[in-house]
């Protein structure tokens, strides 16, 4: 019997002997890694690349790298949009809006919705336009192609997506499992050339601690060619070493680490702030149209000269407090359309 | 005592969940139905979510599957790769899931509206929905009942219900077992007949007649026999859901959606 | 072109049909677990079982459970010995002593040796007897197998035993990626019957800390049909879920909960005390002939009724204390051939 | 200055690894070996243990690869199979290897002396030794120079070397560009041919005739084109190994294995 394969196009090529030729020449000095933001993107994010961002749509993300990504107007770059909202929104607007196409491809699981929050009217402009490729997957699926490419291996199997047009519309496989004859699905590994990804606190060489939940970090992290790490804060070298164990990243794995406080603002991060609930709906109205969301971005990210600006212009210190005080005591998130839909991703 | 379609919504599908089960929710309705049960008749009801929470005791509702609320005093903070491989594996009994359009066997749409190639709407596709529909032993989905929704095609199968029919997740190679089990509408409770695997109406809320539910459907509906009535909330069930659940009526306020 | 097969045994069945129908009858409540050794591995360890054993050989072990599982005389058990060292020593005294066979079947990655400490003398008898069928593998070939029942999964790939006579006497098989067309070695699941696994800290249901390297536990108490938890101390709920980023085993896992302090002696246990490799020593030399090691055994295990007095026929608490200070301050392990044959696994 | 053989061959082993790489390595003379590499040129050498012990301050010689000092204020302790798969995907250039037998092709034994359904002696097996050949870039043996361990064919081939010879590696599935790489002995430094991939002395011990070293090897040995001479450890290597490494003599003061 004919075993079914997708129709979708592969984006990455999963091949081991690629991968393991570009792990061997990174270097796995213990060096400080401290930039900027801008220049991490400058140096590491290259037009073409395969991007993919770390974190939960609107928690944990690396807000920073993001908006740097549009403002240096990087292009034509392909996308692991695994539960992608806010950062995809961000990325959306470098396409139809005058500045080229930033996104060509994308690897969809979760695209163009910010959960509860509704549909980014740009975002489906974007993906309804045709100008961008698309490969359908599920959350599941990418994170284990990540973890694939992490395990230095060219596929790992699955059983999600059999019998569905998800399935037909991926670059998956259908295999038989060699000692049960089950059917699998064949998930090709999938290693990033950038991911930027932000964390609670690194020290200056790229070891990483996350607090609560690490969604598809971790794999990620060991997945890409190249990281880059923003933290809420840098400590002290001899910190990561007093608690091993608690290293969820370790530095040979990182190509340059960024200090950037309140760095996954508008969204939450947890045990610091919570997301601006205010601000995502802003934003989300001034997509309506063209004209109003090429203001709002030309003041938010373009006019603004780094993500310190773009606080400032959010509310700054005041609001940053905010958001710290609903996180740690719990209260309403002010305002916002906050939830709206059941429908979950 | 009165009561609101959701509410009504929210109390029946508690009653679908049992004592000493896991499950894994979305935000919004299904985790006010999982919280209500666990106040309820299921207090060791264990909850997941799919970006890594296990077991939050939930302070307020959560606004994103992956925010700090869905592992507030958690027993485990962990990885989206580890809850699905929970599921995977056969431990998790229930997931919750939504679409724009679901058919007579329970497969859902939740990427495009039209034709794929080019979409009339592009919808966010399956993020978490085609695994926990894949792995999970029951599948239930609580959603407004409408034409536009309970279609006879779906545009795209996002995530497998019962396929094209009995047998077909097996003949697929989805575990053996698991699928669709309650639909729970603002008109009636569905579930699957145990042959055909189509959707028949377990029960009609009150006041609400068979031909209204037909009307709204576009596939013929099944009838359970016999078919109940919903049974309404309780007023314990109603003074949990507005006291604890929802005080601030984050849920029970809106619109039906 | 015909693709090679391992002609080994297999000593647990992969599917997952029966594996997930075993999860879903396994209990979700969270319940108390506290019980006893010996009534956890009465109720919960059965003839012909397939058994494993967490930890590193000396390290994190949990010597209370194997030494009950010869005392209770259990027979024909089916063996994962990844790196299992003294945990092997201890099982393979219930072969050849006139107590039955305890063991019967070793899916073997490394056995009857103790590291640099050399051979068990007993161990070898008894896999050189021809009673106890072996099939071989390796350390991460049975992390793998481990990490596929825990994914749910028939099989994983992998890159190891290829062209060697390893691969040659295990059973897995030869695999072609369907994406690159690279050859992998497929392992199959492994989901052992039971498994015990001695942590730092736990709560009465179970959840559960481990500080310092997790080697395979992780995999193993997710792959396990029932998973016995030996802990050093038991800790409130609460402080369970004041960090759950910590938790390195949930209690939906777990079916029995037993406090053992000092749990792995004499094996090491990271921050609390080191092996006590006068004692290691002491029972190498006592396997020499079978006649010293049964009165060996009968003396340390048979006539003692618990771990307890195991452990003051060791030298009780002065001696633990001992083991403590070396292991917080780092002195020279007392006496002991400690390091012997840089020979490495 | 006088110098044992032991100390010799560490000395050697320690000049084959550069500044800046990974290495995987178990306890006695290769902890030492990476100890003392640290301590002279390769300050940034990364040490891993395979129970999941990365980058420790090792306080003293670790007893097992899985005891407290493996991780000692590392920077990160993890699984063990984390530690395999950064092998797996390239990010470890070299590992320390032993068995009871090696064979010209590097290919080593340490699972059975004698037939493997009736063994002579039943060895542990491959342990991890089977995954880090396969995986590590570049696979170091230090061991005793025997006729008994030197030997033509294995009784049975634990972990792969270049197993049959030039190609073989890869033709069976192995990463490419991975394989033995240097063998020391207390007789002399050999690496591999690079057509051939058969061992080859690469520097003889000072003291050490060619002849004596084909004496205790069964199979031919081939000779690097110039044969030099195995530079003596220099006054500071010997002072750090004496002083800083091994100070209680743990390695140092034991009988060659």
């Amino acid at each position: 019997m004919e075993l079914a394969t997708g129709r979708g196009k592969l984006f990455a090529n999963p091949s081991t002997r690629l991968s393991r030729d570009t792990f061997s020449a990174k270097s796995r000095c213990l060096t400080p890694k401290v930039t900027t933001v801008a220049q991490a993107v400058r140096e590491l994010v290259r037009d073409g690349d395969y991007l993919a961002i770390g974190g939960f749509g609107t928690n944990r993300i690396p807000t920073a790298v993001v908006h740097e990504i549009l403002r240096q107007g990087k292009q034509n770059l392909s996308f692991a949009g695994h539960t992608a909202t806010h950062d995809f929104q961000i990325l959306a607007a470098g396409n139809l809006t005058g500045r080229g196409r930033t996104l060509a491809r994308v690897d969809s699981a979760y695209i163009v919705g910010l959960e509860a929050r509704g549909l980014s009217p740009h975002a489906r402009r974007v993906m309804e336009s045709g100008e961008v490729a698309v490969t359908e997957w599920t959350n599941y699926a990418l994170a284990v192609r990540l973890q694939a490419a992490a395990m230095g291996l060219p596929f790992l199997p699955s059983k999600t997506m059999l019998g569905t047009d998800t399935f037909e519309r991926s670059a998956a496989r259908v295999i038989e499992c060699p000692f049960t004859g089950e059917k699998l699905v064949a998930l090709p590994a999938l290693s990033p050339d950038v991911a930027a990804i932000h964390v609670h606190e690194a020290d200056v060489y790229g070891n990483c601690r996350i607090r609560g939940t690490t969604v598809a970090d971790g794999e990620l992290a060991r997945a890409s060619k190249r990281v880059i790490i923003t933290c809420e804060r840098l400590i002290p070298h001899d910190e990561i070493r007093r608690d091993p164990h608690l290293t969820a990243i370790p530095f040979f794995c990182v190509d340059a680490v960024c200090e950037v406080p309140f760095g996954s603002y508008p969204g939450n991060m947890p045990g610091e702030y919570f997301s601006d609930e205010r601000h995502l709906k802003q934003w989300l109205e001034a997509e309506r149209t063209l004209e109003d969301y090429r203001s709002f971005l030309e003041h938010f990210i373009f006019r603004s000269a780094d993500f310190w600006e773009y606080l400032d212009k959010c509310g700054g210190a005041g609001r940053l407090q905010e958001l710290r005080q609903q996180e740690l005591f719990f209260q309403r998130p002010s305002e916002g359309t906050s939830q709206q839909a059941e429908t979950r991703r | 005592m009165t009561y609101t379609a959701i509410e009504l919504m929210i109390c029946a599908a508690a009653q679908a969940l049992e004592n000493n089960k896991i499950v894994v929710v979305g935000t919004g309705v299904p985790c006010a139905v999982a919280m209500l049960a666990q106040r309820t008749h299921a207090p060791h009801l264990t909850i997941m979510f799919e970006a890594g929470g296990v077991a939050p005791i939930l302070p307020t509702m959560p606004i994103s599957v992956g925010d700090s609320r869905t592992f507030h005093r958690g027993i485990m903070a962990t990885s989206m790769a580890e809850i699905m491989q929970f599921c995977q594996r056969g431990l998790v009994d229930y997931t919750f899931l939504g679409g724009a359009q679901i058919d007579a066997y329970g497969n859902l749409n939740s990427t495009v509206i039209g034709d794929y190639e080019r979409p009339k709407v592009r919808l966010p596709g399956s993020g978490g929905a085609c695994d926990l529909a894949s792995f999970c032993w029951r599948t239930l989905v609580v959603t407004k009942h409408d034409r536009r929704r309970f279609v006879k095609k779906l545009d795209f199968l996002t995530s497998p219900g019962y396929l094209t029919g009995p047998g077909a997740r097996e003949r697929a190679g989805l575990p053996a077992d698991t699928g669709p089990y309650r639909v729970i509408t603002d008109l009636a409770v569905m579930g699957y007949h145990p042959q055909t695997k189509r959707m028949q109406v377990l029960s009609l809320h009150p006041g609400v007649s068979w031909d209204r539910v037909a009307a709204v459907t576009e596939f013929e509906l099944e009838s359970a026999d016999p078919l109940t009535q919903t049974p309404p909330p309780t007023a314990d069930q109603l003074a949990i859901l507005r006291e604890e659940v929802d005080p601030h009526r984050y849920i029970l306020g809106r619109a039906l959606a």
